[in-house]
């Protein structure tokens, strides 16, 4: 491959990267509640990281010739350690008592964790006596 | 040309940045700062990606992993924290 | 209810060993390239705090009993072992020296005394920063 | 020979070291750090006779020639201040033994005791600016240690205020380095010296340099001496002693190196400032001193006036004023720790700080009392004892040189802190006898043994001053000719 | 671009002052963070920001830049990460020790 045809290949990479990256900024500022902007925050902001990593990655691969350990390592990293974070934050919001979106028709955990007020006692508790 | 693309990405990345700072002085809950923080830093990567290309320079990419790691590590410690009120439990019975 | 942490936990065994092998890239990378032994420590217990976000104390504690305090001590000792051996060598203080060695399979490495230095680096770090971090978190 | 500088060095920090792996052998910790400190003060004697001989000393670490390696300098004035410094540590170790308690013995203290003392010494000996900003760090690191060791409510609640005025100035250091590289593109005192006499003193390397005494000042208690009365307050005497004998005097040092070595053209304006500068620390702190009825409050606005007259000394900038400055904080360095331990003493042996409640101790503790009033005498510079020699040099000069605003307010404020320490010896040993030897908190055995150490030697000093003068002009020498520093560091030979 | 990095530095000291002087505790302790940082940036910016290579690792690049500051500015974190973890450590077992954070509560006074 020439050298014109692997930037064209990067460009495309990064700039999809990074649109994705833009649109799940947008996301967040525009989804209604927390449990929405999770999507936002967590699927398309990972794809877009990884879709650029994966162009900075065939950039310096195929035309410096650099096969990267560290971006691959850090591919590997953000692929397996983005969705655990969004779920705990997730969890962690619901655990806590963090309000649904008004709209929302369903709540299937509800009768499992008890109502959103109940779990907002209960947080309170915990972050009271932190050891029980 | 390559490199008026790699500067729209950064300029683009920056932007998202401060997208999500918005959201982090917003809020209006803990969790939603807790994603805004942890979108800037996954951005914050794929900026230094951007920008080790437009160097040309491999220099720049042990701070991929390196932000990566601290990200993730921010993230967890404050979910913890939001959930059980403490970020390191001790587990004493 | 109690909650459990089975999808951190998981990730967590696989991550880890990623950063640690990280933290070792880091501080060999040390003597020419960026990195060295203040970031390899700091990266190390960055590894072994997930460790502890993810499990708990004492789970952590019994798999890897190590004294933290004496860890900085060891740090510093070794350090200042290998800035005192240039003395009793009779070159000046903090002197170091390399040689490529030939291994049989890796073929020409440098072998540097100052990578000793930086092992106490590590040392300290590790030690010192887990010391800060678990005296916050211990005595609640 | 070059290599035995950096044992002065090296032996605490092993020690230091050491101690860490043996915490809960508290004979063993004790007698350890007694024997190094008192092979290090060997080894001081030896390079200080070496200098006295063959002149200025340095070491380069690594082999690295200067300006571009790390030197380690010993010349007079560091090495006198380097003696110094382990005597008093000696004396305080002595003390500390009867009175710091198992309970932060345990806790490493006598490590910490041992790193403080590398980043004093550290700080005398270093030959660049940014090293001393590394060994001001290590001292100060191991000094929050120390002021918050095994804390009640009170010390925790002013060593968070020390640290804090610590942290800030320190970083105001690391600023004043930054526009000092900057500038001159060198961070060797040496070098800096040179490059700054080729290209001249102009207006920005003069405002820098105010900028770095306003660092210094506030590591010195120059003026900004608001932070030190309370944190010196708090911990355990044996600990002020060490703090109030050393931790100033290296801010001080630093002013006495950058102001005689570097920026010394620019005389009118930078050493004119640092005459008030002393001037007004005298007057406020001899105001405290004489104001407070507490002992700690008086003896640690005592630190403060003392501050003031070296650097009040230091600014009239002749030879002969310098030799009395290097005269006045040695043997400051000695009667602080002298009459810290003693108040340290008194206050444990009737539990109080305050002045008024207690009364006639020299009945069951006559030793305790002379060697007060010896101490005190030695403060206001009574004629045989230590403190007369420094305070007559710089007061000739002053009169000499015209600063007679200097003569004037170092003699009232000598006449008040004379005042403040008589005031204690009054209340403190005269009248009824109000304690019997049953009611005492603490017996004043093994403590008194510092107290003699330290007596003799600010008698001897006094006494003894034609033998101790020349290694004083010595230092004093170099300080008033850079050029002789310059070239033992630069390894210029004519 | 040195004016541009000055501005921020101006910025974070301005910034850490004002935390400095909070009643909090936490904040005063973040504010010592931020002014370390001000102040570490400050010395890479005062010798001029240069263009080059790095110093160790490119072997046949025109120019190369000062590899003091970086070296002096790596030290200094050091030192700050010591002195910021002790004073976190102190300010946590103050506030356990004395129950508040409030500065203004631990003015104390001469009896105690």
């Amino acid at each position: 491959m020439n050298v014109t045809t692997i930037e064209v290949i990067v460009s495309v990479l990064v700039l999809f990267g990074v649109i994705l990256a833009l649109i799940s900024a947008f996301g967040l500022v525009r989804l209604p509640d927390v449990y929405t902007r999770s999507h936002a925050a967590t699927k398309s902001a990972t794809l877009g990281v990884l879709v650029t990593l994966t162009g900075a990655f065939m950039f310096f691969g195929l035309e410096e010739g650099f096969f990267s350990i560290r971006l691959v390592l850090g591919i590997v990293f953000v692929f397996l350690t983005a969705p655990v974070a969004g779920h705990l934050v997730c969890r962690a919001a619901y655990r806590s008592g963090v309000p649904l979106d008004k709209r929302t028709v369903q709540d299937d955990l509800e009768p499992i964790l008890g109502t959103q007020e109940e779990r907002q006692a209960e947080n309170k508790e915990r972050h009271r006596r932190p050891h029980s | 040309m390559f490199d008026v693309v790699l500067l729209i990405s950064l300029l683009l990345l920056t932007l998202s940045i401060l997208v999500g700072l918005y959201r982090v002085i917003k809020g209006p809950s803990m969790p939603d700062r807790v994603y805004a923080l942890d979108l800037i830093g996954i951005n914050m990567i794929a900026l230094i990606a951007v920008f080790s290309i437009y160097m040309r320079s491999t220099a720049y990419l042990e701070a991929v992993l390196l932000l990566g790691i601290l990200a993730f590590i921010g993230t967890v410690a404050f979910a913890k924290y939001i959930e059980r009120g403490v970020a390191i439990e001790r587990n004493d019975d | 209810m109690k909650a459990n942490d089975v999808i951190l936990q998981t990730v967590t065994k696989v991550v880890s060993f990623i950063i640690l092998s990280f933290a070792a890239y880091l501080f060999f990378a040390g003597h020419h390239d960026p990195g060295g032994g203040f970031i390899g420590g700091l990266v190390t217990a960055s590894a072994l705090v997930l460790l502890f976000l993810a499990f708990d104390i004492r789970t952590i504690s019994n798999g890897i009993p190590i004294n933290y305090r004496l860890l900085v001590g060891i740090g510093l000792a070794v350090s200042t072992v290998t800035a005192v051996g240039s003395i009793v060598l009779g070159f000046p203080f903090l002197s170091h020296t390399f040689e490529y060695v030939d291994f049989p399979l890796f073929g020409e490495i440098e072998l540097a005394t100052s990578v000793l230095f930086e092992l106490g680096v590590v040392l300290t770090v590790v030690g010192g920063t887990l010391t800060i971090i678990l005296s916050i978190s211990e005595d609640v | 020979m070059t290599n035995i500088i950096i044992l002065l060095l090296i032996i605490p920090l092993i020690t230091g070291l050491v101690l860490i792996f043996f915490r809960n052998h508290l004979r063993l910790q004790r007698w350890t750090s007694l024997i190094s400190l008192i092979i290090n003060g060997i080894v001081a004697v030896v390079v200080i006779q070496h200098v006295h001989i063959q002149g200025t000393q340095t070491l380069n670490l690594g082999g690295w020639e200067p300006p571009f390696g790390i030197v380690i300098v010993a010349d007079m004035l560091a090495m006198l201040l380097v003696l110094a410094t382990i005597i008093v540590a000696i004396t305080c170790l002595l003390y500390a033994f009867k009175t710091i308690g198992e309970e932060r013995e345990r806790f490493y203290f006598y490590t910490f005791f041992h790193f403080m003392l590398v980043g004093v010494m550290g700080s005398f000996l270093t030959g660049d600016l940014f090293n001393l900003f590394v060994f001001f760090e290590v001292m100060l690191l191991s000094s929050y240690v120390l002021i918050s060791l095994g804390g009640g409510k009170r010390q925790l609640r002013e060593s968070i205020k020390y640290v804090l005025v610590n942290i800030v100035s320190s970083m105001f250091f690391l600023v004043a380095i930054g526009y000092l590289y900057g500038i001159t593109g060198t961070l060797n005192f040496a070098h800096m010296s040179m490059r700054i006499a080729e290209a001249g003193q102009d207006g920005l390397i003069t405002t820098v340099a105010i900028f770095l005494m306003l660092v210094f000042a506030l590591k010195a208690a120059l003026l900004m001496y608001f932070w030190l009365p309370g944190p010196y307050g708090a911990p355990p005497m044996a600990i002020s002693a060490l703090f109030a004998a050393l931790l100033t005097k290296v801010g001080i040092y630093a002013i006495f190196r950058m102001f005689s070595l570097v920026f010394y053209h620019q005389e009118g304006m930078t050493h004119q400032i640092l005459a008030w500068l002393g001037i007004i620390t005298m007057i406020l702190g001899a105001i405290g001193a004489a104001a407070h009825w507490s002992l700690r409050k008086i003896l640690a606005y005592n630190v403060v006036v003392a501050v003031g007259f070296m650097i009040a000394g230091f600014a009239i900038f002749t030879t002969t004023s310098m030799a009395g400055s290097v005269f006045y904080i040695v043997h400051d360095m000695l009667v602080k720790a002298l009459l810290f331990i003693l108040g340290g003493i008194m206050i444990g042996l009737t539990g109080t700080d305050k002045l008024r409640e207690m009364s006639g101790m020299i009945r069951n503790h006559a030793a305790l009392g002379w060697m007060f009033f010896i101490a005190a005498l030695a403060l206001a510079g009574v004629p045989p004892l230590s403190g007369f020699m420094g305070k007559l040099l710089v007061l000739h000069e002053a009169i000499g040189e015209g600063f007679y605003v200097i003569a004037a307010v170092g003699l009232i404020t000598s006449l008040m802190v004379l005042y403040s320490v008589v005031k204690i010896f009054i209340n403190g040993f005269w009248g009824e006898n109000q304690l019997s030897v049953e009611d005492e908190k603490m017996s004043t055995k093994g403590t008194l043994l510092p107290c003699a150490i330290l007596t003799v030697l600010v008698i001897g000093m006094g006494v003894g001053a034609e033998f101790v003068s020349p290694y004083i002009m010595q230092a004093a020498e170099v300080m008033s000719n850079p050029s002789l520093y310059i070239d033992a560091v630069m390894q210029i030979t004519e | 671009m040195e004016i541009l990095v000055s501005i921020l530095v101006g910025i974070l000291f301005t910034a850490g002052l004002y935390l400095v002087m909070a009643r909090s505790l936490l904040r005063i302790v973040l504010g010592t963070a931020i002014i370390g940082h001000g102040a570490l940036l400050l010395m890479l910016t005062t010798p001029g920001l240069q263009q080059g290579e790095p110093p160790i690792t490119g072997g046949d690049a025109v120019s190369f830049s000062d590899p003091l500051p970086q070296a002096l500015i790596l030290t200094a974190i050091v030192i700050n990460f010591a002195t910021m973890g002790f004073f976190l450590v102190l300010a946590y077992r103050s506030y356990k020790e004395l129950g508040t954070d409030d500065m203004d509560k631990l003015r104390g006074t001469e009896d105690d």
